[in-house]
């Protein structure tokens, strides 16, 4: 068993713009990544509410594992899509099992 | 407006359903309705609308007459978000303009269906082609929209992929639901219509029975929002659908629609769109506020127009027709 | 009892699809129904006797002899929940006792709903009036609970929030529905009916059916958890339920009820709340262990009283009114 | 083939709600049907098939030519499964050859109901035992699948749990749903029948139609997977089926089938499952690659039989039996 | 780019007590949160199923990205709730996307 | 108040698979766990969709806290199953409140 020292980047955005979000991930060339569909929540942009009558409001919860320079890469990018759209990202340390 | 067309309106098991919701919500209630039940609702409103529509179209065929209808649908699909927006500039900013009057360009799949139903309590059908009417309906106003902002935003870039708005606009859900259907119920006719309209047909005031204690329950949620829009938008909400009621009817008397088919165009002009627009809306004016023009036509425009619109433009067409 | 009302009740499609259900879960099939399906029949089930109780209410208006069942239904909803916690406090603490309590004291919409598709299958009908009895049983019991937990539960502070009990109790979802689509369905009488008919009255057992697998699959996999309930409990579980029943019978012979009503009322009597009650009883007693109170209710009563219940309540009645 | 037989499949709402679906998919609208929508299309429609197929075996009783009918079906079950691998294996590795074999040697449900859908607009009915016939061949490939490879596959330890592969076979949701739904329609009979039948039978198609236009969405975002399946298995997945089918009718004749079974047992041949089957691969083969498998059975199989296997082999038929 | 050091803290509760959790994040101020609905899990309250009948004994899972002070104060007053009522409540080191 | 040094062991893994990585969290004695079921993603194995038609292809993310010993002896345990079926696996610290 062997674990590497990763970075575990975390976006919340409105489904509308998770294409965005995806696009930045593919194109940086991270191994995978994880969604959560349809999470709700608060933030500056107001709550999001469990029935919004349009899925498009909804927001989607990604995070992937990826090397420390993937992650910053990623970062800058995805910081003009949540300056202009909403949205939360964040970083932290993990420990990947290697497989 | 007779007192028992208002009645009559309310006391059917929809528009009561709807108030029920209302209430659950203002109780605080947990009754909850899984959102992927709201979608099996709406799903199977627009397709049952979309094939019972067909149906009637293979039997009418296209005439003159209605052509005459499309086309005040698409004059009115481009004219009202255009004045709506200016209306809206007296007082907001470009951005929360374009936003509210693209949405009240649009359509309300909803209310129409309603105003259908109410229709056929009172002894009335629908034509199919109202529903090719409402389709055309949908999706300009979101184009219209977007060149305003274009004219009168100064976005440093637009900012605005247009192939996409196009692709979202034509190829959205309710659109590409109301087309398809609208296609296969004409080609399918009264064969096809026959096997599916236990489901299609029958259950359908149930189906809208059901969905509008859904609609009740998310427009209650949002009831509370309503001090944030203010007095001048809170009058906007319904000055404008009764303003683009009574346009809409006198188009129809002046273009000669039988009073149904006014009715009916009347509704459309006068409903908002709380889906598709608002999300397209979302997308390339993320400067407007939702809290704005979805609440404005889901939590005032909406109720309104069916607990009192429907009587009321009802009367108004009785009135030039009769 | 003649075996064959056994047989009767069992070879009915919704009850034989119970018990596909729980043989599905026993022998951990992959079979799932996701939890939003367990709503659209749930909430389908509510609205359909709801709107239907209502209409048949209109028919026949309100009499002495329904006031009359409504007071019994009244009674026996503070009244069962006191004499069930006090056989309970034999064996168990304050809160268990309470919380036990309170779920017996309340109903199961779906033991009665089955209960009336069993009269339907042997050619009676039931009456709109006992939708409103069953309505007036679901909250009581949480009231009396708690307010036998204030007497006899040494707790610091009481924390109970009276103020979120009274209005969870009686604004609960399935409270707000029923006493929502009563009024609906009075109010829109004959005409409101039959517009919906197809969906909420032609397809009620085809419904319940579905909703049975549901509930087989979800009782099916909390038999795993009765050993942990105990000998004790388990007897509870099928002597309480019985016992209500020949009350409640007992209580419509006194009181002139006909022979249907009084069956019915005895099902109201003998079931158990799985649902309202038990969410009252976690945030109002979390000292009390779901795995007792819900597993009591939902996976010996429930099905005891689907199966063998509703024969035998049945038989107890006729024996009396015969 | 008639060209107007193939229009007359085509001309049907279920099918064209399905190339509708595609069409959604293809320009990449928003429409999406939620999973717990698709649940409830399946399971009613399984559920449906399953009772109103007792129902009829209640009629009819068992006789020597269902017999007849259920041991072609196991025969063509076990031998499918084994003469696809051999011709799999002259260009796939071992783990692909046998995924997608077993695939092909089950079934289809939906396919079947399609086609059995398609008999009815064209004024002819199936027999309750293709549905028996049908369970009878969704499992036994997986089983054969997997004996295949502990024969041909050198895994270091053969890495197959029976145990749990022969529950998951046996107990899988479709297999209980069908037998349980089979064995209580033949209980409960005419009067259990038409109690449910408003639901269970009169809404048919239109679910159909419903669920149709769902797979033509999860098979339109698939097609774009075709290119990398390669011409060899493409071709596979077309021609095995015609063979399939040929053979099916072929042993049909020799058996003296009525045309109507021949061809639902054709059907059955020829369709490949993408639920059970896959599901038990990537428990049993992790090795192969479900875009392979899955793929080929979704997007090219199932497809191809909607459109064209289901006149193209009632054609066949009709040449045998005419 | 800009990265705060910030705190994630991270909560498990059932749907009807989330209510009391959301109140105190609220009360304290956080720019925002992310809730999760209808998560199921297993802990000292037993195993809670994909198909409970109610729904308020499922669980809600909610996380919220601040200051560390913050961080503590909310977590001071979650402890009683879940010490009364179930569930989990865990504290991790992010950094966080300004915008 | 008082909070233990803990570790989050993570894993994404399809519902199929699911069944593995809780009978080794279960037999590891970890005092709880969570799941959320049909999650999305991408990763060595391609992309699951939001509409696989078989529920077996979608992922679940299940997350535990535990102590380091138990979170090595559960990753050195799952890392078999993820090489085998495929799934992710990785650590991090976190800050436990004890109730
Ligand atoms: N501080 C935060 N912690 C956790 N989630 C957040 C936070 N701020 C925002 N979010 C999530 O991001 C979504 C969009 O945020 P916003 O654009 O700020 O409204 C919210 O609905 C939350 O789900
Ligand atoms: N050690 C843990 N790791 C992850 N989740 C946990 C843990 N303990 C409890 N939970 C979650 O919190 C819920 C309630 O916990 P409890 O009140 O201890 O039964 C459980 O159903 C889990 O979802
Ligand atoms: N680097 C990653 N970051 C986040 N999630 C991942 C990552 N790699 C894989 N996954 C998740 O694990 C699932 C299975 O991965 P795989 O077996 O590699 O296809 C994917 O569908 C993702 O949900
Ligand atoms: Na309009
Ligand atoms: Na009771
Ligand atoms: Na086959």
């Amino acid at each position: 068993m062997e674990l590497a020292r990763m970075k575990k980047v975390e976006v919340v955005i409105d489904n509308t713009h998770l294409r965005l979000v995806l696009e930045i991930l593919e194109s940086s060339g991270v191994s995978g990544y994880t969604i959560i569909r349809d999470v709700i929540g608060k933030g500056d942009r107001g709550t999001v509410l469990a029935d919004e009558p349009s899925e498009s409001f909804k927001n989607s919860y990604i995070f992937t594992i990826c090397d420390e320079e993937r992650a910053k890469s990623i970062t800058s990018r995805i910081a003009p899509v949540i300056r202009r759209f909403g949205g939360a990202c964040f970083l932290s340390d993990v420990e990947w099992l290697m497989h | 407006m007779h007192i028992d067309l208002i009645l009559q309106n309310i006391l059917n098991p929809p528009v009561l359903m709807f108030f029920l919701g209302i209430f659950a919500a203002l109780v605080k209630s947990d009754l909850e309705i899984p959102q992927s039940l709201s979608k099996l609702f709406s799903l199977y409103l627009l397709i049952a609308i979309g094939l019972h529509g067909g149906y009637e179209l293979a039997n009418s065929g296209i005439s003159i007459y209605i052509i005459k209808v499309l086309t005040m649908a698409s004059l009115m699909a481009v004219v009202v978000p255009i004045y709506a927006f200016f209306i809206l500039k007296i007082r907001l900013d470009t951005y929360n303009a374009v936003a509210i009057a693209a949405s009240y360009g649009s359509i309300s799949a909803v209310t129409f269906i309603t105003a259908a139903s109410f229709l056929s309590s009172i002894g009335l059908g629908y034509s199919g082609y109202m529903v090719a009417a409402m389709t055309l309906m949908e999706s300009p106003a979101i184009i219209i929209g977007l060149l305003l902002l274009s004219l009168f935003a100064r976005r440093a870039d637009s900012g605005i992929r247009w192939g996409e708005v196009f692709r979202e606009s034509f190829f959205n859900s309710s659109v590409i639901l109301l087309v398809g259907t609208l296609l296969i119920g004409t080609l399918t006719g009264e064969k096809g219509w026959k096997s599916i309209e236990p489901l299609f047909g029958g259950l359908f005031k149930g189906m809208l029975t059901f969905f509008l204690l859904d609609m009740g329950l998310i427009a209650g949620k949002r009831l509370g929002d309503i001090k944030k829009v203010g007095a001048f938008l809170l009058g906007f909400g319904i000055a404008l659908p009764v303003l683009n009621a009574i346009l809409g009817i006198f188009l129809a008397r002046i273009a000669n629609f039988n009073m149904s088919d006014a009715f009916l165009f009347s509704i459309l002009c006068a409903s908002a769109s709380y889906i598709a627009v608002p999300a397209a809306m979302r997308m390339s004016v993320p400067e407007a506020n939702p809290s704005l023009y979805l609440t404005l036509s889901l939590a005032v425009t909406f109720p309104f127009n069916i607990a009192i619109g429907i009587p009321l433009y009802y009367s108004l067409a009785s009135l030039l027709w009769n």
